[in-house]
């Protein structure tokens, strides 16, 4: 097959130069360019010929090494070696192993997983037969969230035509290997996207990680060594046994070889998704992939790593999109998620909703996570109701950095990133908030003053909204709004269909 | 063994290969803090007290799962390590409540030793806790959920050494709870009410339902004869409460402190292990002679009664129809010792001092009651009650001369004493039976076939020509994995013993905190205990219940015979299926 | 041996057959959206047009395809015709998927103001 | 009332059938989360009895069953209304005011996240990111996908909604 790759092939598709022009298109190759649902179209379009090279004139070693060599690295979040975890399940003497995909996408904002599965459901069902072979497995689980519907359908029918055309099942095209897979649902737990918790999962308990060591790859899924790898970790196993380690490990940079997908979202022209070649700079996936900032609105922040990740000002732009970089930066590589930020969002805001979502989503297991972020988070939710007190931003940094430490699992101990790097980052915003009870972008509303100006035609709709009985006026005259009665619930600005309450956030003086 | 060499705090050490940091560091005396840690049940390493530093990790690791190796360098007490600590302990308890002076653990908490020791001195961060719901419901536990620090230990034993899974953990994060099914009250649920769960609480969370206020009410009724009994092995634990070491009986202490607590008469539930034993050890040798159903099994551990009801309906025919020690003592005072002394059993109230909870539930059954309908046993105390009342009274028991258990229910055999400690019921039973089928005398009275801390045991005697074969049991899962073997093959056995608690009574939920600066429910603690029963049993004079004079009289002048009209009327009772239905997890194979 | 990846050429070679069969290798190709995002957009009506109005028609073969990324152009199809460049439009309602049947697949003139650049 | 009784037997029916076939796969534990699901696709939310159904059925405990069940977002312990709407608060329909179209739901509804209302039409959930990111702020009711949403256009779409009931 002709190394000359799948990008090209998509400008010419979809035209789009801009989007597409500096992507690099490997974990999504087809996605977009043939029915899924239909196991011809992959076969036609060059599929399960990796499998098939592999069975054919590939051991097991050659294959771990290959995957080794590419420098392919996890693309769940942590970053960890693909290969190394390869060669250690390869290693373990045991009559069963597994293999498992982690298709558990949580990050709010992620979705690239989903893209895959649903686009390209043949490419996961391969690398996994690849993986498999190459670490003596044969048994595969594919952990898909069961918020993914129509992804469950694609790839369920895609495990069914595969063992029809033998590409699955015994003997698998006329080989020794044989190799079969099943998909198990998950039930809404953002934590089972922690490998440990996620076997907790399919094993049918409640979703807590567990302690390691022991590492999966010698004790995982029923206590049997487990290779688990994640969706776009498996889509890119196919190209790079056709292509070669060499040429995988040709694409990147230094310790970050290959693509990344992106999934931009937030404040940004070109929503979606991206497959960019590590190395890239934010600068350019932001205005160049992305389009840049719509409607005329200021950059502020970039958020990449979902929840466990951190916010990234401009004068980080030219930070390289690879693992060591972004985590050098502040922030991490995470699963793909990136929110960009303008000006209209306040920061604090921002990290009280990430840690809002970690806290509802912590298992509960350990101490630092369960209770600290709690902690945490209303520590936050003082600040951004104007009830912060002198101290609490250096308790929010005690509180973040014992957490990230001492934590049973990734989720905790990523959890107070959010909050640790705006405050890095933007502990102005912070102080504001804390001493002079304002918000600078207008978000937070009980440090804001609801005026009414001169647009009010007196329709009283605010009047009647106003659950305090603060806002007064007769029917078509101006109304005013009694600020030592106003609670500052918003609701007469939703109410007002005439632009007519301004919103202000003014310091107050400090006591 | 290997050895591996490893640094621990800057020092060099030889140390066992395959333990974990906290075993290595035990192994050389230092004693990392720890809480949700506990030797006999999984690791889950939830509460993060025991990190230490280890070189080359970015964070902290858990020293009670985390392996020690080759080279290894650990720092057990730097000041991160010490600051962290400290911040995770005050993180559980801003979620717990402040009232420690007005807490029944006071001074046995291991939560409240735990901030001595890492020197908690100041709060920081507070915030909402959890809601205050206390759960009653049953005669025997209480759940005070604000108290609760979700450790885990109690979900552990009740699944892993139980095998009852009554309650686990419900919701998640910072709502999580340990709850029975559907939120259900305990009372409502497959609790069996064994108390391991209260045993292994670190905190006031688990608790006996305490009926001390209301014991020491009945003490100051002068309108009523007040009459305690004592359980074989409340006497061999509550020494640890008063700082005395394991392994002491203290049964003339106790007798003497419940005389000076006002009780008028002070008996022995050892009396009636004694009559136990003659009632059951016939109801053997009848079953053995084809009446009733085989294997037989013993009948007077509540919590296993309890488990029977819920788990194991299909054998209730084959469990022996005695009551326990403490009911057939209850019953025999309010009829037969009512009428000695000229009392109606109206005016008498019995109070059982007991090493259990489960008894608690034990005494309310319906099935149980007099005639008249009130409870036969008024009120059960745990040992850990008793222990307490003891020093509310301030009594002296260290100091006690002791005395004697009143005549003529106070008295008892070897036979009866061992009744405490697993195998104890079926060694008494064998005495008595062997002598009664055979009219010999048993040449060797120590069946150490039974004796031991096994869960499970066999062994066999050879009566009249015919192999017994009989089978003990400690803790419900070893029980249910015993009855697993016998409905699959009926007729392996012909009589067993059960006892819910690990170890027997001795290791019962009622039992003093052992100690909060060592492990609640220290196995080798109770094989202390264990060991000062066996040894009042060889120092005992007589040592068979067929023995007993007290005994012989009491069938003499009121009973009859074992198995007579008197006796199923007094000491006999039956079981019926309760709901829900338990559900015993099958024991993994392969 | 070179076992399997011959074995995979023979399926390779069914697989062309059946697609061919199913008109796989017509003059013009049609593929719409299809995935969840795409779906939330729109597209099962669109995709329902371009069905029901053009099952009779031969030489046109209708696809569903995966999520390319576009999020926000959504919901897309792309023309696929013999010799000529494809063309991807964006934001596809039912009706716009009436007017390019009309005007670009019967009349071939693309409607330009409704292509992604 | 009978044909609920009928239906409600049907329904354990097929829970004991696709009980039946998971025991004899391997681990059969192991599937208790799809077994979980199967019951609340047929059942419409895991009721205490067909939580006691799939304990005897599987062998689980209960209590096991309720720590998983409570454990998963997924799983409803409460009949939920007509129209199930999960608004998303995923970090793309954050930024873009999801906050505002939730406020706006439980005034319009009056009711809190994770309830029904009274008339058991209107149930109320937040979801984690649904993947329609293009499209924030979204909300799903039922299996449609509401995109672009603002204040008025789900005050709208609930009243049409409403409208749709009251002419039935």
């Amino acid at each position: 097959m002709e190394k000359q790759l799948f990008t090209d092939k998509f400008s010419y598709v979809f035209g789009d130069q801009k989007f597409f022009k500096k992507q690099k298109r490997i974990a999504l190759k087809n996605c977009g360019l043939i029915d899924p649902e239909n196991i011809d179209d992959y076969i036609y379009a060059g599929g399960y010929t990796a499998l098939a090279k592999v069975l054919t004139e590939m051991t097991p070693e050659d294959v771990v090494k290959t995957v080794k060599d590419s420098g392919l690295r996890g693309r769940g979040g942590a970053g960890f070696p693909t290969g190394i975890k390869w060669e250690a399940t390869a290693k373990q003497q045991n009559d069963e192993k597994f293999v498992v995909c982690n298709a558990d996408e949580g990050d709010p904002g992620a979705f690239m997983d989903r893209s895959i599965i649903e686009g390209d459901p043949h490419s996961i069902v391969e690398g996994m037969a690849i993986g498999a072979y190459a670490v003596g497995a044969s048994k595969g689980v594919v952990y898909l969230r069961a918020e993914y519907p129509l992804a469950i359908k694609r790839l369920q029918k895609a495990i069914e035509d595969a063992r029809k055309e033998n590409l699955l099942g015994n003997n698998i095209l006329e080989s020794n290997f044989s190799f079969d897979m099943e998909i198990r649902l998950g039930a809404g737990a953002f934590v089972c996207g922690e490998e440990t918790a996620l076997m907790n999962s399919i094993e049918g308990k409640r979703g807590m990680p567990r302690t390691r060591p022991p590492f999966p790859a010698v004790s995982g899924l029923f206590a049997k060594p487990t290779l688990l790898n994640n969706v776009e970790t498996w889509a890119n196993i196919s190209s790079i046994i056709i292509n070669g380690a060499e040429w995988f490990s040709s694409i990147g940079v230094d310790k970050s070889k290959g693509t990344k997908v992106f999934a931009l979202a937030g404040k940004i022209t070109n929503t979606g998704l991206a497959e960019i070649p590590m190395g890239m700079t934010l600068r350019e996936i932001i205005y160049e992939v992305g389009g840049g900032i719509p409607n005329g609105k200021k950059f502020k922040a970039v958020q990449t790593g979902g929840p466990s990740g951190g916010c990234l000002t401009e004068s980080m732009l030219d930070t390289k999109i690879d693992y060591e970089s972004l985590t050098k930066a502040g922030s991490i590589m995470g699963s793909g998620g990136m929110i960009i930020i303008d000006e209209t969002a306040c920061m604090v805001n921002i990290a009280k909703f990430f840690l809002e979502f970690t806290q509802s989503e912590s298992c509960g297991k350990c101490v630092p996570c369960r209770e600290g972020i709690k902690r945490m988070l209303e520590i936050l939710t003082r600040i951004t109701d104007g009830e912060g007190k002198t101290g609490d931003i250096e308790k929010l940094e005690e509180l973040g950095n014992m957490i990230k430490k001492a934590s049973l699992c990734g989720l905790g101990q990523s959890a107070p990133n959010p909050v640790l790097s705006t405050i890095k980052n933007f502990r102005q915003e912070y102080e504001e908030h804390v001493e002079q009870k304002m918000c600078r972008s207008l978000v937070c509303e009980k440090l804001l003053t609801y005026t009414i100006n001169d647009k009010c035609i007196g329709c009283s709709a605010c009047r009647r909204a106003c659950p305090a009985g603060a806002i007064a006026g007769l029917p078509k005259e101006p109304h005013t709004i009694h600020q030592e009665l106003c609670i500052k619930c918003g609701k007469c600005y939703r109410s007002c269909k005439f632009h007519a309450i301004d919103k202000t956030s003014v310091a107050k003086e400090q006591k | 063994m290997n050895t591996i060499k490893a640094f621990i705090n800057d020092k060099e050490y030889t140390i066992d290969s395959g333990l974990t940091i906290m075993q290595a560091c035990d192994s050389i005396g230092i004693k990392i803090p720890r809480l949700c840690y506990h030797p006999k049940l999984s690791i889950s390493s939830g509460c993060r007290i025991c990190i230490v530093e280890v070189e080359g990790m970015r964070n902290f690791v858990a020293s009670c799962s985390y392996p020690i190796s080759e080279g290894m360098k650990i720092h057990t007490n730097t000041d991160a390590v010490r600051k962290a600590r400290k911040d995770i302990l005050e993180l559980i308890l801003d979620n717990h409540p402040k009232d420690c002076n007005a807490c029944v653990r006071d001074e046995v908490c291991e939560l409240q030793q735990l901030a001595s020791t890492i020197g908690l001195r100041e709060r920081k961060f507070e915030g909402v806790r959890r809601e205050k719901y206390v759960d009653d419901s049953s005669p025997s536990i209480v759940n005070n959920h604000e108290k609760c620090i979700l450790c885990g230990r109690c979900v552990k034993v009740c699944s892993q050494i139980q095998n009852i899974s009554a309650i686990d953990y419900a919701n998640r994060g910072f709502d999580t709870v340990i709850v029975p099914a559907f939120n259900d009250k305990i009372a409502n649920s497959v609790c069996t009410l064994c108390g391991q769960c209260v045993n292994v609480c670190p905190t006031a969370a688990l608790t006996e339902k305490n009926y001390t206020q209301d014991v020491f009410a009945l003490l100051n009724d002068k309108t009523k004869i007040k009459i305690a009994q004592v359980a074989p092995s409340v006497r061999v634990a509550i020494g640890e409460a008063f700082g005395i070491p394991a392994g002491n009986n203290m049964e003339r202490e106790i007798a003497h402190a419940l005389k000076l607590l006002g009780f008028d008469y002070v008996f022995d539930s050892q009396f009636s292990a004694d009559l136990t034993i003659m009632e059951e050890a016939s109801e053997l040798l009848e079953r053995l002679n084809g009446k009733g159903k085989l294997p037989m099994i013993t009948s007077c551990s509540s919590g296993w009664m309890k488990a029977l009801e819920q788990f194991h309906p299909d054998l209730i025919d084959n469990v022996s129809t005695c009551k326990s020690p403490m009911s057939m003592m209850s019953s025999i005072v309010k009829t037969y010792f009512a009428d000695k002394i000229g009392r109606k059993p109206s005016e008498i109230a019995n109070v059982a001092i007991m090493c259990c909870v489960a008894k608690k539930y034990e005494a309310k059954r319906p099935e149980l009651a007099m005639e008249d309908g009130t409870p036969a046993t008024d009120y059960v105390i745990t040992t850990r009650e008793l222990a307490w009342m003891i020093k509310s009274a301030g009594i002296d028991f260290k100091n006690l001369k002791g005395q004697d258990f009143d005549a003529p229910l106070g008295l008892s055999t070897g036979a009866a004493t061992i009744f405490g400690v697993t195998g104890g019921v079926m060694e008494a039973a064998i005495r008595t039976a062997y002598e009664l089928a055979t009219k010999k005398p048993l040449e060797n009275i120590d069946i150490t076939a039974v004796r031991g801390n096994e869960g499970i045991k066999e062994g066999s005697i050879e009566i009249n020509g015919k192999e017994i074969r009989v089978a003990v049991a400690s803790g419900l899962g070893n029980a249910h994995k015993l009855l697993e073997i016998v409905k699959k093959d009926p007729e392996r056995y012909h009589f067993i013993e059960i006892m819910a608690c690990p170890g027997g009574c001795i290791g019962g939920g009622g039992q003093p905190y052992s100690g909060i600066r060592d492990l609640p429910f220290d196995p080798k603690l109770v094989s202390e205990r264990a060991k000062a029963l066996y040894k009042s049993d060889e120092l005992n004079k007589i040592r068979r219940s067929h023995e007993n004079p007290a005994i012989i009289k009491l069938y003499d002048e009121f009973l009859g015979k074992p198995l007579g009209e008197k006796s199923h009327k007094y000491l006999h009772t039956h079981y019926k299926q309760k709901f829900p239905k338990g559900i015993i997890r099958k024991s993994k194979e392969k | 041996m070179s076992k399997p990846l011959s074995v995979l050429e023979e399926k390779r070679k069914e697989a062309k057959s059946r697609l061919e069969k199913n008109g796989y290798f017509s003059d013009t190709k049609i593929y719409v959206g299809m995935a969840t995002c795409e779906i939330a957009a729109g597209s099962v009506p669109v995709m329902e047009v371009f069905q029901n109005e053009l099952k009779n028609e031969k030489n046109i073969y209708i696809s569903q395809k995966g999520c390319a990324g576009r999020c926000n152009l959504e919901p897309t199809v792309e023309i696929y015709q013999k010799d000529k460049e494809p063309v991807k439009y964006i934001q596809v309602t039912p009706e716009k998927a009436r007017e390019i049947i009309k005007k670009h697949i019967k009349s071939g003139k693309i409607i330009t103001e409704w292509v992604g650049k | 009332m009978t044909s609920h009784i009928h239906n409600q037997e049907e329904i354990n029916k097929q829970i004991k059938d696709f009980i039946a076939e998971i025991l004899k796969q391997d681990r059969p534990d192991s599937h208790l989360i799809t077994v979980l699901h199967k019951a609340q696709e047929l059942n419409g939310y895991l009721s205490r009895e067909v939580m006691d159904l799939v304990s005897q059925e599987m062998n689980i405990p209960t209590s096991t069953i309720w720590g998983v069940a409570t454990f998963y977002h997924y799983f409803k312990l409460n009949p939920i209304g007509k129209y199930n709407i999960s608004v998303c608060m995923g970090t793309a329909c954050y930024v873009k005011g999801a906050s505002e179209i939730l406020e706006t739901l439980k005034e319009e509804l009056g009711i809190g996240v994770g309830e029904t209302t009274e008339d058991m039409l209107f149930s109320m959930h937040e979801a984690r990111c649904i993947g329609a990111c293009g499209l924030a702020p979204v909300a799903m009711i039922n299996d449609k996908i509401y995109g672009e949403l603002t204040p008025k256009k789900i005050t709208d779409i609930i009243n049409k909604l409403r409208k749709e009931e009251e002419t039935k």
